[in-house]
């Protein structure tokens, strides 16, 4: 196992569900050591949900789970008990970071405040990904990928396009956990400048981050428009796309297209042969073609129903016009790109066996991400950790199995 | 006042639009020095973005994009396409940590400036490529535009309403900005194996990439199950209710996600219709799952006669996951965004006050970082040029006559 | 009432079992319902009718046969006389199951092994009880429950912590679980019989009855190859898990703490003592690790209080707790006679006493068939007159010969 | 599968720990369909009780559990839940049998109370195995089998002999579990009687186990002793009548030998070679033995210590005097006895591996006992039960398991 750009990091993940565990992935994968404490029996609730294989619900087997945990230790513990406070405080003796994400009345009605913990270990950088973050009003709220979606004022300006009568339809979430997901990112992004900060203080902090934040984050260019220009972000689609991109209709599937600055409006007309209606006054400049943009879509899109996805890429490509088909995942996942880039790995797990999973969307050509082991089982290295590391005898791991504290 | 992470690394940054500038946002507001290569005849396309706002055509130091994806960098201008150019920004990288750049090609390579040549001119450096599909494979030459990427990667077939036509992600720059902090993560984590061991890198981004680590559930469902899912709308594989109801007011939404049966019985209470909890079709999970059209027309009736944010205290009160769907403009009035100072008003030279948010970094329950105004094109020359190339007035005066400094 | 019918009536059992394992076999089956006829003689009774505690009056009844025997009817045949063995034949001509339980293969030496029957009854059920089973090396070897109980290793797990291995003092645990497993298979082949018609042969040892009764040892021996050792009142996850002193002369209360919620509840119930707050006793594994003294400790709170104070203080509080009865003390233990888990029974020559019923108590149901445990041959005229239609000089004849005696 | 004795016969096991699972283990063993129900996560609580193999504890890997439900299939399913209820009660309207052993008012109070399950199912044969029975002031005590042991009376009488002082040490309760384990054998006994009777009678029953019963009937001879000579017992030395110590230490090791009886006496003595202190009027007879036993005994050993444990056996064994080792259980698995009686089967499981199980304690010479498999992984079967019998769908399973039914 070649040495990998975080492999000195201990780290300690006590979160469940999507934000903490991805924020413990992204680390794992590239080396650091996360030993993640799951609650004994039911485990990280992820684990709950699908997609299974055959859609067999099965704990070892939930293709979230296993995307989000590789490279983990697993252990058991129920933090809740005291002699499972007393483990994970001996857990965090020995951490650099800790990642959790749980409501911060309960971390600290539990004693697990950062204040406590800094006290158990100074250099201790402690990442609290939570709905509202550890301050504020709503610091308490209970939260999920759509609640957070919509408190972020993403979903608000989801879609862009598609949907006739936008204003009949409600605020739309995100795929799958993106909301979750960036989370996730963006802690493991805040835990490492806190590990930066350690260098030179020593010391650790206490990383806040609000998932809210991290998302509205996302719409800095919409807030930005906003706060400076005073621009309303409707959901009146006309109020919305600045600039002609859109989504086309082809003979056999659909494709999205963009040329919103005059160069490549210049080479999509070419492309297309140039055709009188776009050579009228009304398609002269952006800000026309933008008010005119229904009579242009269709002529465009009349153009491209005569086409095949196939012919209007290859077209576009070819005059430097940016257009893709709109793909399933299907067709991404056996894309010659992915393929090509080596994306997709198979991991083999013991439950689970073989399945294909994404890999890191990034290559680091000294410490590449690699996958060293797969999602841990339930309490998969209790013995290694607690005995190994923390001296426990087996003893102690069979009352503490019988007492329902691992 | 804390030791900034990234006090003492310096970044030379090629990057524009939004995929790069983000990635070096993160890195500025840590701490780092960022000083942004871009010229009069190159500047940074945002530059000249605009949303339609009160300015029209906003000047090149008054775009509001270009503000809130640049602050706290600095800006010189250094025309890449004269050899003397390159002497140039060989100099400045032979001061730097770290060289960033997302062009839709290889342009690096083109100007003698890739990897290979960087290791040269500097045995430690860490080159950041982020690009659309990767700087290997196929599309290597093809520029990154995030809805392309998306059409391309599977998101866009998932984005959107149960039964309607995909949706592109109306967060104009989504894939933009979850590439850019996987980008900075990997930076990050690229340095800390440079502490250790002296060694730098080369990592190479892949936005389409980025897109598949954020959809694994979909991903892993079609390679484990052979099953291609479609858009879902607000629903979940398994809460239910789980949607965005409409309420009092124009255009005003509340989300609503009940996990349990327990929270199920909350929420009936909650809402003043405790038979709800015992009617047949929603007695239990599965039935209500089963029945959401139905249950979701009853929850819109007593929403319907609430505000947003009554309806989300209410049922957070009762411990039920809620919140409204904030519109970009609602974020910004948000009173817990407020107490946790996510918008800061800053200075800018052109634009005056501007009020713009923050990245979600918090560290030890305050805000966190270096936060400075965008620079204006060249704004830097003099401290790039004088103070750390420590150039003589003369011979600076002679490279901006002959436009190598323009 | 339908469910008032008894399981087993209509079911004829031919009972040569004697002295425990046996006959607690056919008194589950007798209070079910069945007919079950027990074969002795004046020259070979069951031993236990001569039990050696005695204070009655009648020569072939003691207390202890009176515990195992109800509810069955005797009849007396010389089995060492042909004669005696073709009228055994007869019966079970017209029985369903034959049980039995000799120290060796003497139903063979009679003719009665399996194949013989199932030629006299072809659907006919043979139990065989034996302390090592009807195969092997010890077949012919006589068994009795202590034996059983060393050889099969419960010995040497019964016993405090250190002790040397002790038997179990209830005399027949052995026996009488074995009989269970008995009764259980019967019932089970009677199951088959009633869908297919088969009948078969129920071979039962009672060293691997304890065996099944000592899993966790066994297993920790296959999986570990450790050898458990006495474990007194101990359990291997809570504490407190003990047997405590009480006030009163030589009597206990049994205390058993699962988690820190029930610790709580017990501190508080005890009013928080001091030493409550302990480190050593904070958490689950400190307690376990520190027994000692925290046996110690409770004992001086149940020290002052009786058994029943003790249990009613932390059944109220939710945890686990009850008194150590003594055997007198179950004889008058309220719940037990409010279940009405005693019987009175008239024994002859000895009165009307409650006996132990059977743990069997179906709701509403049956509360099955309690008769008093018969004398020596008290059934003969049911037995050869009504069931085998004999003359009454039929009758005399044989008792002249010997056959029935 | 056919050919055993209660194959064709439906049992669910909604039990927990030994009682419950050893009275349907007797039933699996035979050929019986038991589905035994475990809540999810946790699963049956003796998969927390050792032992384990290396005292590493797995749920899958607890010997007890092993052992306890081997022939049966196992669901997950938390009955708490409304469909989870519902769930039950489908599986029971198809069941002959319902083993249970949970707490009398916990059932009611689930709605699972006799009465209503036998409108569901009139034939239903409900065991409830509990420690102090579904009725009488003790019926909601809580209890284990310390508990139940000490409330039977035996362990008071427990032990015989082999300490000093049995007064100075409290009353001993059992090795194992032998109280849950005669409970749960006092239930099969009374299940098969209603399962017989149901034959005839076309209607279930209610049977109603009391731990404190079933272990009290052990005690009979005593209580019948206490009935009818008034006796009462003290823990004090030899003060037990019946009490006398057969166990006698040889060179090697120790013996359990009867010869207190006369007809073994005489034969024993003959096999000491007649010693002449036997021929002492002290012990002419039984009566004048037992009062004399500690001499008698005293004697004896003074022989049996200068032999070695297996000439005694021999001897014994040659005069036909009751007389075996006091084993180990390792002795017992390595006898020749257990050899010659097939005693131990290799049975081999997904996760444990093949380890030795003892067989059934008795041999049916039709329909023999057999392991058609072992004991169940944590709901290893919900997919055949829930889909093929009960007729979910999978995607209702997916749901299930999301919301923690199953």
């Amino acid at each position: 196992m070649s040495m990998q750009a975080l492999s000195s990091l201990k780290i300690v993940e006590w979160a469940e569900g999507v934000p903490g565990p991805y924020c413990g992935k992204l680390l794992a994968d590239l080396g650091a050591e996360v030993t993640k404490v799951e609650m004994p029996g039911c485990g990280d609730r992820a684990r709950k949900r699908g997609p299974f294989p055959d859609d067999i619900p099965h704990p070892e087997r939930s293709g979230t789970f296993l995307y989000l945990n590789t490279n983990k230790l697993g252990v058991t513990l129920d933090v809740r008990s005291r002699t499972g406070a007393e483990v994970f405080k001996r857990l965090i003796e020995g951490a650099d970071i800790l990642i959790e994400n749980h409501p911060p009345s309960d971390v600290a009605r539990l004693g697990f405040s950062y204040e406590n913990l800094k006290k158990v270990n100074p250099a201790l950088v402690m990442t609290s990904i939570t709905a509202f973050g550890q301050t504020g009003p709503y610091c308490d709220y209970s939260t999920c990928n759509l609640v957070s979606f919509h408190a972020s004022g993403m979903a608000y300006i989801n879609p862009s396009d598609g949907v006739d009568d936008i204003e009949q339809e409600p605020p739309l979430m995100g795929p799958a956990n993106q909301g979750d997901l960036v989370a996730g990112l963006t802690g493991a992004l805040t835990t490492m400048s806190a590990v930066f900060a350690r260098r030179m203080t020593g010391l650790g902090q206490h990383v806040d981050l609000s998932q809210q934040e991290a998302l509205v984050s996302m719409t800095r260019h919409q807030l930005g428009n906003y706060t400076v220009e005073q621009f309303p972000w409707l959901r009146a689609k006309e109020a919305r796309r600045p600039g002609v991109s859109e989504v086309y209709r082809c003979s056999n599937g659909l494709v999205y297209l963009i040329c919103n600055d005059e160069r490549m409006w210049e080479r999509w007309v070419e492309a297309m042969g140039n055709p009188e209606w776009a050579m009228t006054e009304l398609f002269a400049d952006r800000a026309l073609r933008r008010e005119n943009w229904d009579a242009g879509k269709a002529m465009v899109e009349e153009w491209t129903m005569e086409r095949t996805v196939e012919e209007v890429v290859r077209l576009a490509e070819a005059s430097r016009v940016p257009c893709k088909a709109i793909n399933t995942v299907r067709e991404s996942v056996h894309s010659e790109l992915l393929a090509d880039r080596g994306h997709f790995v198979d991991i083999h797990h013991g439950e689970a066996g073989n399945i294909t999973y994404p890999g890191a969307p990034y290559k680091l050509s000294r410490t590449p991400w690699q996958v060293n082991r797969p999602a841990p089982l339930l309490g998969e290295h209790n013995e290694e950790v607690y005995c190994g590391r923390l001296g426990f005898t087996r003893q102690d791991l069979t009352v503490m199995r019988a007492q329902g504290v691992i | 006042m804390h030791e900034l992470p990234l006090e003492g690394i310096r970044v030379a940054d090629f990057c524009h639009v939004w995929a790069g500038p983000h990635v070096t946002q993160w890195l500025a507001v840590m701490g780092a020095e960022v000083i942004k290569i871009e010229s009069h005849l190159r500047p940074d396309l945002t530059r000249s973005f605009f949303a339609g706002g009160k300015t029209l055509m906003p000047g090149l130091n008054q775009s509001v994009d270009f503000a809130v994806l640049n602050y706290s960098k600095k800006g010189c201008t250094i025309n890449m396409t004269l050899p003397r150019g390159i002497e140039l920004a060989k100099e400045i990288i032979s001061l730097s940590d770290v060289v960033t750049e997302n062009f839709g090609g290889p342009v690096m390579d083109r100007w003698g400036l890739g990897y290979p040549d960087l290791k040269k001119l500097r045995g430690d450096i860490i080159l950041y490529s982020g690009s659309g599909f990767g700087r290997t494979g196929p599309y290597k030459e093809s520029p990154a535009y995030a809805p392309i990427i998306d059409a391309f990667a599977g998101l866009t077939s998932l984005n959107g309403y149960s039964g309607g036509e995909p949706c592109p992600f109306g967060v104009g720059g989504w894939t933009d900005l979850t590439a850019a902090q996987h980008g900075a993560f990997a930076i990050l984590a690229a340095l800390h194996h440079r502490y250790r061991t002296g060694e730098g890198q080369h990592i190479d981004l892949s936005m389409s990439e980025v897109d598949c680590a954020f959809l694994p559930d979909a991903v892993m469902d079609y390679t484990m199950n052979d099953r291609v899912q479609r858009p879902q709308g607000n629903r979940d594989i398994a809460m239910a209710p789980h949607g965005c109801y409409r309420c009092q007011g124009e255009d005003n939404w509340v989300t609503i996600a009940v996990s349990t049966d327990e929270e199920w019985k909350a929420f009936c209470n909650a809402v003043g219709n405790p038979e709800w909890a015992n009617d047949e079709r929603f007695r239990d999970g599965p039935s209500r799952w089963r029945n959401q059209d139905e249950l979701d027309q009853l929850i819109q009736g007593w929403t319907r006669n609430h505000t947003d944010w009554q309806a989300a205290g209410l049922l957070q009160e009762a411990g039920v996951m809620a919140g409204p769907s904030l519109s970009p403009q609602a974020v910004v009035q948000d009173r817990h965004l407020a107490e946790r100072e996510f918008f800061f008003d800053m200075e800018h030279p052109e634009m005056g006050t501007v009020r713009l948010p923050r990245l979600p970094l918090n560290m030890n329950h305050s805000p966190f970082g270096k936060y400075e105004h965008a620079p204006s094109i060249g704004e830097h020359n003099d401290y790039v040029f004088r103070e750390l190339l420590k150039m003589a007035e003369e011979e600076i005066a002679q490279l901006q006559e002959e436009q190598v400094i323009f | 009432m339908s469910t008032q019918k008894l399981p087993l009536e209509g079911v004829r059992v031919v009972d040569f079992t004697a002295i425990w394992a046996g006959p607690h076999v056919t008194q589950w089956l007798a209070v079910m319902g069945a007919d079950v006829i027990k074969i002795e003689s004046n020259i070979r009774p069951d031993a236990e009718r001569a039990a050696f505690i005695r204070t009655t009056t009648e020569p072939t009844m003691s207390a202890v046969f009176a515990a195992l025997n109800y509810a069955k009817k005797a009849c007396t045949l010389n089995m060492t006389n042909p004669k005696g063995r073709d009228l055994a034949r007869e019966i079970i001509k017209v029985s369903d199951v034959v049980a039995e339980n000799f120290g060796g293969a003497v139903m063979d030496r009679w003719g009665l092994g399996y194949p013989e029957l199932k030629r006299l009854k072809s659907d006919i059920i043979l139990y065989s009880g034996s302390g090592f089973g009807r195969t092997g090396p010890y077949s012919e070897l006589p068994a009795f429950a202590g034996i059983v109980e060393a050889l099969g290793g419960m010995c040497l797990l019964n016993g405090y912590l250190g002790s040397e291995p002790l038997p179990m003092a209830t005399r027949g645990y052995a026996d009488l679980t074995s009989a269970q497993h008995g009764a259980y298979a019967i019932l089970a082949a009677l199951y088959h019989r009633s869908k297919t018609g088969e009948g078969q042969h129920i071979d039962l040892s009672m060293t691997e009855v304890v065996g099944a009764l000592l899993p966790e040892a066994i297993m920790d021996y296959t999986m570990n190859d450790r050898v458990p050792r006495p474990q007194g009142n101990r359990d291997v996850a809570m504490a407190p898990h003990g047997c405590y002193r009480c006030q009163g002369d030589d009597e206990w209360v049994a205390i058993a703490i699962s988690n820190d919620e029930e610790w709580r509840a017990f501190c508080n119930a005890m009013g928080n003592p001091e030493w409550t707050n302990e480190d050593r006793f904070r958490d689950g594994l400190s307690r376990w690790k520190n027994q000692e003294e925290l046996d110690q400790l409770v004992g001086e709170w149940t020290g002052n209080r009786t058994r029943f104070e003790a249990t009613d203080i932390l059944q109220k509080a939710g945890v686990m707790a009850g008194p150590s009865l003594k055997v007198e003390d179950v004889a008058h233990d309220p719940h037990l006679a409010e279940r009405g888990f005693f019987v009175e029974l008239d024994q002859p020559g000895i009165g009307v006493l409650p006996m132990a019923g059977l743990p069997w108590k179906v709701v509403d149901g049956p509360r099955g068939d309690y008769e008093h445990s018969p004398a020596l041959g008290e059934h003969n005229d049911y037995v050869f007159k009504e069931l085998l239609k004999m003359s009454d000089e039929e009758m005399a004849r044989l008792q002249e010969e010997e056959a029935i005696l | 599968m056919s050919g055993q004795a209660l194959s064709g016969l439906k049992v669910v096991e909604w039990s927990d720990f030994v009682s419950g699972p050893y009275c349907g283990k007797l039933l699996a063993d035979l050929g019986a369909e038991v589905i035994k129900v475990e809540r999810p996560g946790t699963g049956d609580k003796a998969r927390s009780y050792g032992p384990f193999p290396q005292d590493i504890p797995h749920p899958e890997k607890s010997g007890l559990f092993l052992y306890l439900n081997t022939n049966k299939l196992g669901v997950t399913l938390d009955v708490r839940t409304a469909t989870g209820a519902q769930i039950l009660s489908k599986l029971v309207e198809q069941a002959d049998v319902l083993v249970e052993n949970n707490p009398p008012r916990e059932v009611e109070e689930l709605g699972f109370a006799y009465k209503r399950l036998s409108e569901i199912n009139p034939r239903l044969v409900m065991a409830s195995i509990t420690p102090f029975g579904q009725t009488g002031p003790y019926r909601d005590y809580r209890s284990c089998d310390l508990i139940s042991f000490n409330a039977s009376g035996l362990a008071f009488v427990n032990p015989s002999d082999g300490v000093e002082d049995p007064e100075g040490q409290p009353p001993l309760k059992g090795p194992g579990h032998q109280g849950d384990f005669v409970a749960g054998l006092s239930g099969a006994v009374a299940t098969m009687a209603a399962v017989l009777t149901s034959r005839v009678t076309g209607s279930g029953q209610h049977v109603d186990v009391s731990e404190q019963e079933a272990l009290a009937s052990i005690m009979r001879s005593y209580l019948g002793l206490h009935a009818i000579e008034a006796m009462t017992w003290k823990r004090l030395k030899g003060s037990i009548p019946g009490m006398v110590s057969d166990k006698y230490h040889c060179a090697d090791g120790m013996v359990y030998l009867l010869c207190g009886q006369d007809r073994f006496w005489a034969q024993w003595m003959k096999a000491m070679g007649d010693p002449d202190w036997a021929q002492n009027e002290l012990f002419q007879d039984r009566i004048s033995r037992r009062e004399n036993w500690d001499a008698a005994k005293a004697m004896i050993e003074e022989w049996t210590r200068e032999r070695t444990v297996e000439e005694v056996v021999r001897t014994a064994d040659a005069s036909r005097v009751p007389c075996r080792p006091i084993n180990t259980v390792k002795a017992l698995a390595n006898s020749e006895l257990a050899a010659a009686r097939d005693y131990f089967v290799d049975v081999d499981h997904k996760e444990a591996g093949t380890v030795k199980y003892p067989v059934g304690p008795f041999k049916l010479s039709q329909t023999p006992w057999r392991v058609q498999r072992p004991a169940p992984l944590l709901g290893e079967h919900n997919e055949e039960v829930y889909c093929n019998r009960l007729g979910y769908t999978r995607q209702e399973l997916t749901v299930m398991r999301a919301g923690g039914v199953i």
